[in-house]
């Protein structure tokens, strides 16, 4: 089976941002994502509160390349004022042109 | 009721069960209970209130001739506009906070509180007061106009400004419009005839619902209380004085535009009451910088409670008092 | 209600609350409004819609005799076979598409929908009229012939064929079968006096509960109606006309068992109805090549909401017109 | 009723809707459904019970006085102790399990469940038979003590102890206690005049809501029952004479405490009734040994079933005979 | 502490897929899996719809060997109809006989 | 963009003992964490049952040294006797400061 080297990157963040979140991947071309609820704390612990639905936790594999260009919108449009973080970790995919 | 005391009235009030559900999760936060309503049925419950209370209102509006509507429409456009300048203003004076925070403040104080405005309501039914059926359509009116403000005003202190399309859709097409303004659509057209039906549900369990939904707000309300301590008691102020102010101001202008007593006492619960649901989600989104922990804090740690406990009884005086003075009722 | 029009009937369903609250889902979609009813709540509901509507069936089947209602059973049982067969002859000549998709339409409109014959039922009580309480057995029964002989037409095109004993099992044991199945076995042994003390639960909310799901509904099919231009006008023909012509042998059907004119309207409005609980996962497990796009398309974004607002009561007019040419009721 | 042989009432008790529910429950689970009741649901419906039935509680203490109650107190503190106690030695006749497993058992048989009370509660209105409202009172005070006998048990078996004063504040604070110690003061504190604005909610539907919990407790025990069979034949015995005997002690304690035949056979149920919310909980984090395997199983998979479809009955009729023989009545 | 190298296979697929996906994994031999609730989007973005629940995500550690007879499964049952993607990638665990 | 490596901690338990978790995990010295509900079955097997709500999945992105100091706490206190598992894996994040 050939396998093929991708990125998963993965971004939690206040659940309200959900639809901004998935039209800014959808725009810097993100091939999917997949969403799944979450709640948690982080080093700042600023959320919209317990009434709004806690966070959410995307996370879509794509080319390394997209996966810069996502973590410079993220930083530009949302790290500063939301409950919002993210990582990059490796992944490898069959299907590579799904991708 | 004309004759009982402002105190008999808080009694009442602070024994009915919902209040006492709110009390309760309160106390269940105290104790570290892990105690919560599942999510998936808080948000259903609130699309129960929203939906019934707007069909309920939409049944009475069928009743009412636009002549009759009118004034208070206009009347509660204004406090729409009032009272988040005045919650900007204000603000200030207690708390000392940058103009983005009170702007976010102004929103919240600006808009109104769907479960406040439910308890008023069974409080003023369960003492066998009338009120206007329309009330609900301007508690619909005054969702908007006070976020819009609030949104204005901290938007001059903000470079970059303010996304307006995107936040106006975002109000717009919130669940509290859809569903108040729709079930006030489907009241109209179905009638009481309509009603009938769907009665058992969206009027019999109401009071019932409404004390589990209590519950679940106490928890919350609870969980922000540690919040107040660190805010200070200039936000403690702000949110218990404010209110008997907007309070004040929605009373006079309920009887100035021909509403009756109970009608009166509930467009002040509207203009006392703030918002944590329209209000916060538009607020996050359109203001970042603005701090969750102030404007939560004071609309759902402060307000809310001094409204559920002292403030809808309050009300309830400012307006028979008032009314007996300009002789009304 | 016999001397009503049939334009009559169509009013008076169209501003019933649970009608009004499909459209207020609907327009929900059209404003880009984020409301949704959580899922969990979702399938609460619909497991009380399934299960108390056999709960009321098997108080009434009680009543029943064998000899009452063999007939009634037989045709359903006819029906259910050749709805199906019809529904994969008549989109041939409206969509043109491959024998799987057809299959998978078939299997559809073979079987039936809960909430549109709760909608009837709802429709039809409260215009006073009588209906079978059997006609919840019939809705059961009719539940899964057509979904085999959706698989089966399907199964003959495609190569590998048809896991039967998996789709059969996962049908049979489904939560539509079950909760119907059972329902009725609960109803027939706890008798009237039994059900007497679930009645304000599975009675009384019974209309106001459907009216939170078609809201929640036509939010669902709203969502569809961008595929539906997709998917073209001959889908659209095909969801909307079939419908009339199975309803119709629906009631023909039904008079010739013998049924009332409000329980062969039932019937019809059984025949007409398409599947979007039980079809849509036996087809997507057991014909994943048939697209979901044009299957759910035309059972939800197409004939749940034609049924709904024109078929329900033209469907009773039917029953009511045809009763009256042969001389019944 | 009292001409009414236990089996007459065995079979009444066999055929309303909550029981019938509960066996549909385990059959979707034997048919390989794959029905349930949504999480979130489930926890919404247990909070509707603990708060409906705390409240009711509540509403019917207000007219006890402390003589006429704390007789019964007392004894139920004392089936608190001994319950657990005689659960823990009889359990090792039956059995051989070490320490730490019987003390968990003695932790849930100490202990009372909710669900198998409130059926009975059903039961016996539904007969038109009296019993006094604070048993709800008794059915708090029972929750607590069996499980710290349980946990005291199984200690002396366990290197390390157990950190009691995490296991206690889980208990304490758990949501069975908070919600039925804050309902029975709502109770007290509103009154039926409060009572009667939620009546519509936690009176009207409370058999029914009932129907729809048990249900999914039927699938949750049918899913338990091949554990059953691996667990033994001394787990079964156990699992059914214990109840048998506990429940006499009950019934025998409640009339010796002076309460009315009705009342004395809810004390037999909550002694013979073994929790699985609060214990279950509570011996997972405190006895992480102990196999949930052995303890839920017998809990949830024998006993719960066995009072329910049989035990209810024969603990009325147990108070019935001695209530008739000691004169009672 | 002693680490040992483990592959994770991430796979997301259309709820009404659940218990078939469980099924099979089983039969291949996966020590254990873990399924979350989700929803999202793809490429294909054909899923039996919004009325039945959305996606799951399931997640199992386990020797790399089987991962790759996993994704064999999957190519050859679920990639090609069912709304389905899946990804490897690396993950180090103490008590390497669990996993 | 400057990346910096991190190690993402994943565990999953039976929901129980999600409050115990979170404390043990902020005694640990976490910068944050995201729970999401699942299910799932192990070699194990052993779960308080289906009535008490499944397992949760903890996630925590932070220093590797971190990570091992977590690993020892959870094989000290809970992998004897509960139902849990965990995994470390490999992520770079940008922000460093913030994990
Ligand atoms: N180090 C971390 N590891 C995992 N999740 C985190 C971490 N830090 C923050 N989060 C998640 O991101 C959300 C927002 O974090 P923050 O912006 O720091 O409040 C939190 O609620 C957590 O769910
Ligand atoms: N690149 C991706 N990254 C993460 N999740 C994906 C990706 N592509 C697809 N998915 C998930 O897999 C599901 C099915 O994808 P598809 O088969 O392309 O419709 C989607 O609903 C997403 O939840
Ligand atoms: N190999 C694995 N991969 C992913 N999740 C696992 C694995 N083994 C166990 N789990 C998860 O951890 C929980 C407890 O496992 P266990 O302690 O083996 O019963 C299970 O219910 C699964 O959700
Ligand atoms: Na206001
Ligand atoms: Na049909
Ligand atoms: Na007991």
């Amino acid at each position: 089976m050939e396998l093929t080297s991708r990125t998963v990157v993965t971004i939690v963040a206040e659940s309200a941002l959900e639809s901004r979140l998935v039209a800014d991947l959808s725009a810097a071309g993100v091939p999917g994502y997949t969403v799944t609820p979450a709640h948690g704390a982080g080093v700042r612990g600023q959320r919209e509160g317990d009434i709004q639905g806690g966070n959410i936790r995307i996370e879509t594999v794509l080319p390394h390349d997209t996966a810069l260009g996502i973590l410079a919108m993220l930083q530009d449009k949302y790290f500063s004022h939301y409950a919002c973080v993210a990582w990059l970790s490796q992944a490898s995919v069959v299907r590579g042109e799904h991708f | 009721m004309e004759t009982t005391s402002v105190v008999e009235l808080a009694i009442a009030n602070l024994l009915s069960p919902p209040v006492l559900a709110f009390a309760l999760g309160l106390l269940a936060v105290a104790v570290k209970s892990d105690l919560r309503l599942p999510e998936p049925v808080y948000q259903a419950i609130s699309i129960y209130l929203l939906l019934g209370i707007g069909i309920k209102g939409g049944v009475a509006l069928r009743d009412s001739s636009l002549q009759e509507i009118w004034l208070p429409i206009a009347v509660t456009l204004l406090l729409g506009v009032l009272i988040p300048l005045g919650a900007y203003v204000i603000s200030w004076w207690f708390t000392r906070l940058d103009a983005i925070n009170r702007g976010a403040l102004a929103a919240h104080y600006g808009s109104t509180s769907l479960v406040t405005f439910t308890a008023a309501l069974v409080f003023i039914e369960s003492s066998g007061q009338f009120a206007e059926g329309y009330l609900v359509t301007l508690l619909a009116i005054l969702e908007v106009p006070g976020i819009i403000v609030g949104l204005l005003l901290a938007s001059r202190a903000r470079k970059g400004g303010i996304a307006w399309g995107e936040s106006l859709q975002e109000v717009l097409s919130g669940k509290s419009i859809v569903l108040l303004v729709g079930g006030l659509a489907i009241g109209v057209a179905s009638g009481s005839a309509g009603f009938a039906s769907i009665e058992p549900f969206f009027g019999g369990l109401f009071t019932g619902v409404l004390t589990l939904f209590l519950l679940e707000l106490g928890i919350v309300a609870g969980r922000r209380l540690p919040d107040v301590k660190r805010t200070g008691w200039g936000l403690v102020a702000f949110g218990t004085l404010f209110p008997l102010l907007a309070g004040f101001a929605g009373v006079a202008g309920g009887l100035f535009a021909g509403l009756s007593v109970g009608g009166a006492a509930l467009l002040g619960v509207l203009s006392a009451s703030s918002s944590y649901i329209a209000a916060p989600t538009a607020v996050r989104l359109a203001l970042p910088e603005a701090s969750p922990g102030i404007y939560l804090t004071a609309s759902l740690g402060i307000t809310f409670p001094f409204n559920l406990i002292a403030g809808i009884p309050l009300y309830y005086w400012y307006a028979e008092t008032l009314g007996g003075l300009i002789g009304w009722n």
